[in-house]
């Protein structure tokens, strides 16, 4: 029977990089995905990543993948698509099915690195077609290039539903509101105000009552939820929808380690079962190591770190690296991944209500509760600054572990200094040249360009502009405020593309100077697509 | 709740189930205890559903004679629960000569028992099932067996059993039997001690050990049994099926799912723990289920499981109480073909029990066969 | 449906035009890319009617895993369409039950037709005290 | 530990939304699983075994924990206390054909 010294099942950020590590300390490595492309969640990702420089911040997810799959090959990993795992039996032997056949492998260490899948919620009609999984649009826009639907509804605000609601606007729908029982926003701040300015309404404290349609989704119900759950009579509010997004959360898909006999756990803080793994992710069977979503739901940074603790640790476990060496890369590893672990969404902090900032800053209670951040409320931020000339404004306002702004700036007007969740600050002792790094390399899209002095009467705003048809120099339009509302008129005076900015583009636009505070978005048309229409 | 009844019983599998049934309906006070964390985990839910006369051991025959004329037909209605109960023959299939002369030495014995059981051509075996190969030369065919679906029975009896009262304790590992003053009495567990004027061992091949603890052996092993089950189809057909050379037993059931019990030759061999299929098993099967019937080639399999059997030493069970232990009825060692029988046996068992007369004559299954 | 050009992805790399059939009528998609993309594009939505209420499903999670989407294809049933590849020349028809036969009557589940009074919603829309473990940033 | 199936669990009362469909492959509904509770199926494992939740197609990947919460509420237990059912090979639906094929070369020769 063929042996390898590893097999890994699934070639995600977690798997790739698992092998990629072992496989350049010499072990024999093969990694088998039942997908036709490799990459995982990576490929579904089109945004740009969070953490700092050793996470690959500001690379977007499906570069990161590419970039995995080049090591891999460089690295002699043997990838198998297309091949189905379908058994993991007694001594680390795996039966894939390729083709039309069925191949038995045996290895000396197996890294199970299966991923996740989305949960579930149910409501009357949640079984119709056109209601799927925030993860399954993601699927259908950025690997299949079709829309999910025309007009949409988003349950969930954490942070997959505020990311793929944004993809959705990319991919051209028109996401008609995100909504979620629980009373807070779940995910980051910055993701939520994105999609809050292109004028998509939260309601929280709002869930699904019904699905309509008879052999398709047509509209949707929902209402207000009271503390026990109920809905309250009255606050039903309908939408005429075609699709209807989950986004309540992902479980570790980890049958394959039940099957193979390792100790399982239901875990709420790993959201759901996974199998128990100590340091090195290795479980209660030996020689089999679980790595990424599968071992804890995390983000694809985590994983890819955990991945390559776990590639080292079989490394140093079949004998192909000593102590030393895993000791010291994994104490690195280690320090990356905690690192990720920081700030007001790190794992101890789930579900808590947290009221100030590190620096003591009263966090925006209207971004948790409506999406975006109140103008009263912006002022108190050591992102937000006035001076003259040209200079950043950064509306990001929560403790989260993220630094590209600090480094795209050349001219060191942004300081976060050591620790990467402190909120980034301005040092007004540095002039701001306009280059525009910082507000393409920003994650969360949260930098903006002012210039109070543009022209008499006239302010300068430029912003991270995703969207096509791309607005030209000249076109004229409204400013929308941070809830997605018109404010004034606007006009396009600099539209900036450049390769280092990877595809997000500085739209700058001019408005009246009393609106500086208030414009952070454009739209060409007058009554521009999103325009809210109250409980319609 | 005292932990006194009348009858402790030992096993929540179907025999231990439905002994339970058997007695709370005649008014006994039952408890039972199954060191499992669910009900029926053990050959219970692992087998191929068969209620078959043909190929029975002669011993074991009039159980199940029994059981298919004056259980099965109205068990559903009795238990409350669609047993998925299906009277429409078994075809014992044979590909070479000398499964044919097997299937006959077995036609012939039923037949000196009583049964109605027959050897037929091919001809005959395709004009019953049109979906069976060139490969099959002929069968034996008996028109009165059938199949049900084995976990739906199981916990159908348990249910009945819980509604008339039985206080059933899962997670309860008997560790041993005390005698007093002469008397199979206390049942020791690992977190209490019950007590019965009757104790009625039904615990598969744990039993063993248990027996042991007030000197009864019974020689048995444990051997995997290892299933499969596919997607729903379109019906096809619903005999029971069984091969003379014993790779593949199984049917089509309500849901419109194959269940087939699989012998890839390697289960004696198993290692001991819990029961995981081997890697290769469902393949073997695959080979063998395609070669009667290749209608099934793109049918998908969805799941495959194993489970232990206990095997006794002759192949048939011990169903019996033990003079040198009064008190204890032993009810064990059913060799992988106990799901049939179960009803009778259910019934025998509260018979033993209570000291009555027993329906059938069970001599040639008493315990004592095994004493010198 | 589909994207033409995408803001980040650019325009979406496809294989051939190819024609394929659903229900027997002619239909257009591009080889390789999911059988469930090309009918998504052609605005069909129910792939199949469920075998106890007859309900329609279609797409849900798009990656293999909740089989809602399966449809009978050239012939077999059960075929996961969101991960399989479209072919030229592929039958394509709705699935009913197990197969592709279009059944008469069956037995009404009031699920799809709740009563009014939705006082009371599922419990388990409530995320736990802990909200869901959020996936990828 | 030890699992006292006549313990009460209180009388089944039913919810306005039973007949919503919990297992989407084999369409068992809310009212089913709560009434089998209350007809002594006290694991997931028996549950299992008397609707058909999680035998389907998907093999409970979609309703798992569905029908983890409905159970562990209704037995007022918490979901982590309740045994997963386990999970088996395959780990996706093999045509019998493909099933079948699994010999490499030198084996075939002497099977």
């Amino acid at each position: 029977m063929k042996r390898y010294d590893l097999i890994v099942v699934g070639a995600g950020p977690a798997g790739l990089s698992a092998s990629i590590e072992a496989a350049k300390r010499g072990l024999k490595v093969v990694v088998f995905d039942e997908n036709s492309k490799p990459g995982g969640q990576l490929f579904k990702q089109i945004h740009k990543f969070f953490g700092s420089k050793e996470h690959k911040a500001k690379i977007r997810g499906f570069k990161i993948g590419e970039e995995l799959l080049l090591d891999a090959a460089e690295a002699g990993v043997e990838v198998v698509l297309n091949a189905i795992v379908i058994g993991l039996f007694e001594e680390k032997e795996v039966t894939v099915k390729i083709e039309d056949k069925i191949y038995h492998f045996k290895a000396d260490s197996v890294i199970i690195a299966t991923g996740a899948s989305e949960n579930m919620v149910t409501f009357d009609g949640w079984t119709l077609p056109g209601v799927i999984g925030a993860g399954a649009a993601q699927t259908m826009m950025n690997l299949h290039g079709i829309m999910p639907g025309k007009k949409i509804l988003m349950l969930g605000s954490g942070n997959v539903g505020l990311v793929v609601s944004y993809q959705l606007l990319q991919a051209g729908c028109e996401v008609v509101a995100i909504c979620d029982a629980s009373p807070r926003v779940g995910g980051y701040g910055v993701h939520a105000s994105k999609v809050a300015r292109c004028g998509v309404p939260f309601y929280m404290s709002n869930t699904i009552i019904k699905a309509e349609g008879t052999e398709c989704v047509t509209g949707v119900t929902i209402g207000e939820v009271d503390s026990t759950w109920k809905i309250i009579p009255g606050t039903e509010k309908h939408f005429d929808v075609d699709t209807i997004c989950l986004a309540v959360g992902l479980s570790p898909m980890s049958q394959l380690a039940n099957m193979a006999g390792c100790d399982m756990e239901d875990n709420p803080k790993k959201a759901g079962l996974v199998p128990i793994v100590d340091e090195y992710g290795e479980t209660s069977v030996a020689g089999i190591f679980a790595a990424g979503d599968v071992s804890g739901i995390e983000e694809a940074s985590s994983a890819m770190i955990e991945g390559r603790i776990t590639g080292i640790a079989v490394a140093y476990r079949l004998g192909f690296i000593d102590k030393q060496e895993l000791e010291d890369k994994a104490k690195e590893l280690e320090v990356a991944l905690l690192s990720l672990r920081q700030g007001m969404f790190a794992p101890e902090n789930r579900g808590k209500k947290i009221d100030k900032t590190e620096e003591g800053c009263d966090i925006s209670e209207n971004l948790l509760k409506k999406g975006y951040i109140a103008e009263e409320e912006i002022v108190r931020f050591p992102g937000f600054t006035r001076s003259n000339g040209t200079h950043p404004v950064i509306e990001c306002t929560q403790n989260i572990p993220c630094n590209p702004c600090q480094d795209a700036c050349s001219k060191k007007c942004i300081k976060i200094g050591d620790n990467i969740t402190s909120l980034p600050s301005i040092d007004e002792t540095k002039i701001c040249s306009g280059c525009g790094q910082c507000v393409a390399s920003c994650s969360g899209q949260a930098i903006f360009l002012v210039n109070e002095e543009y022209e008499v009467g006239y302010a300068s705003i430029t912003m991270p502009y995703e969207f096509l048809p791309l607005p030209i120099i000249g076109d004229k339009g409204v400013a929308l405020d941070r809830s997605g509302h018109e404010v004034c008129e606007a006009e396009v005076v600099s539209i900036k593309t450049a390769p280092v900015f990877d595809k997000t583009n500085l739209l700058t636009i001019k408005v009246p100077i009393e609106m500086v505070d208030k414009a952070r978005f454009f739209s060409a048309k007058a009554d521009h697509r999103n325009e809210v229409k109250n409980g319609k | 709740m005292s932990n006194y009844a009348d009858v402790v019983i030992i096993g929540a599998g179907i025999i231990g189930c439905s002994a339970a049934y058997n007695l709370a309906k005649k008014g006994c006070s039952v408890i039972v205890l199954e060191a499992n964390d669910n009900i029926g985990n053990g050959g219970s839910t692992r087998n191929g559903g068969g209620v078959r006369q043909s190929g029975r051991d002669p011993r074991e025959l009039p159980l199940i004679m029994y059981g298919i004329k004056n259980i099965w037909p109205t068990l559903s209605e009795e238990l409350g629960v669609n047993v998925e109960y299906y009277q429409e023959g078994n075809l014992r299939l044979g590909k070479t000569d000398a499964h044919i002369k097997t299937l006959q030495g077995l036609t012939n014995s039923a037949v000196s028992c009583g049964l109605d059981v027959r050897m037929i051509g091919q001809d005959e075996a395709k004009a019953i099932n049109p979906f069976l190969s060139n490969e099959v030369l002929g069968a034996s065919w008996c028109p009165t067996d059938g199949h049900a679906n084995p976990l739906l029975t199981t916990l159908a009896y348990y249910r009945k059993a819980r509604q008339l009262g039985v206080r059933f304790f899962t997670g309860e590992k008997v560790i041993k039997i005390n005698k007093i003053k002469g008397k199979a009495r206390q049942v020791v567990t690992e977190n209490n001690v019950y007590e019965g004027d009757k104790i009625i061992v039904a615990a598969g091949f744990a039993s063993r050990s248990i027996l042991n603890s007030v000197g009864i052996d019974v020689p048995m092993v444990p051997v995997l049994l290892e299933t499969l089950v596919t997607e729903a189809v379109e019906p096809m057909f619903y005999q029971m099926l069984g091969t003379a050379a014993a790779d593949f037993y199984g049917h089509q059931s309500t849901h419109g799912s194959f269940v087939f019990g699989v012998n890839s030759g390697m289960e004696p061999y198993a290692k001991p723990g819990s029961p995981v299929s081997s890697s290769s098993a469902a393949s073997i099967a695959c080979r063998g289920i395609m070669s009667y019937f290749p209608a099934l080639a793109d049918v998908k399999i969805v799941r495959t499981w194993a489970g232990w059997m206990d095997s006794c030493a002759d192949h048939v069970p011990v169903i019996s109480t033990v003079e040198e232990v009064p008190g204890l009825v032993v009810a064990c060692g059913f060799s992988g073909h106990g799901f049939g029988i179960s009803p009778t046996v259910g019934l025998l068992l509260s018979e033993l029990a209570m000291d009555t007369k027993t329906t059938l004559d069970l001599k040639a299954l008493r315990y004592e066969r095994f004493c010198r | 449906m589909r994207i033409q050009e995408h803001p980040i992805l650019g325009e979406p790399q496809k294989g051939r035009l190819i024609e394929f059939t659903h229900d027997g009528n002619a239909m257009q998609g591009f080889e390789g890319e999911p059988i469930a993309v090309a009918l998504r594009a052609a605005g069909v939505m129910a792939h199949r009617h469920t075998k106890k209420y007859d309900k329609p499903r279609g797409i849900f999670c798009a990656i293999g895993r909740c089989t809602d989407c399966v449809m009978v294809v050239n012939g077999k049933a059960n075929v996961r369409t969101c991960i399989t590849s479209l072919e030229e020349g592929m039958t394509v028809e709705t699935q009913y039950g197990v197969s592709a036969k279009k059944p008469e009557n069956v037995p009404e589940n009031k699920s799809e037709s709740m009563s009014e009074d939705m006082s009371e919603i599922m419990p388990e829309n409530k995320p736990e005290n802990i909200p869901e473990k959020e996936g990828t940033v | 530990m030890v699992n006292d199936r006549s313990r009460d669990i209180g009388e089944f009362v039913p919810a306005p939304d039973d007949d919503m469909i919990i297992c989407r492959c084999e369409e068992i509904t809310k009212g089913e699983i709560r009434s089998a509770v209350h007809d002594g199926m006290y694991t997931l494992t028996d549950i299992r075994r008397f609707l058909r939740t999680g035998m389907g197609l998907c093999q409970g990947q979609t309703c798992a924990k569905l029908v983890k919460g409905i159970v562990s509420r209704e037995l007022g237990v918490s979901p982590a206390d309740l045994e997963p059912a386990t999970a088996r090979a395959p780990m996706r639906p093999i045509e019998m054909k493909v099933m079948a094929n699994d010999l490499n070369e030198e084996v075939a020769k002497h099977e």
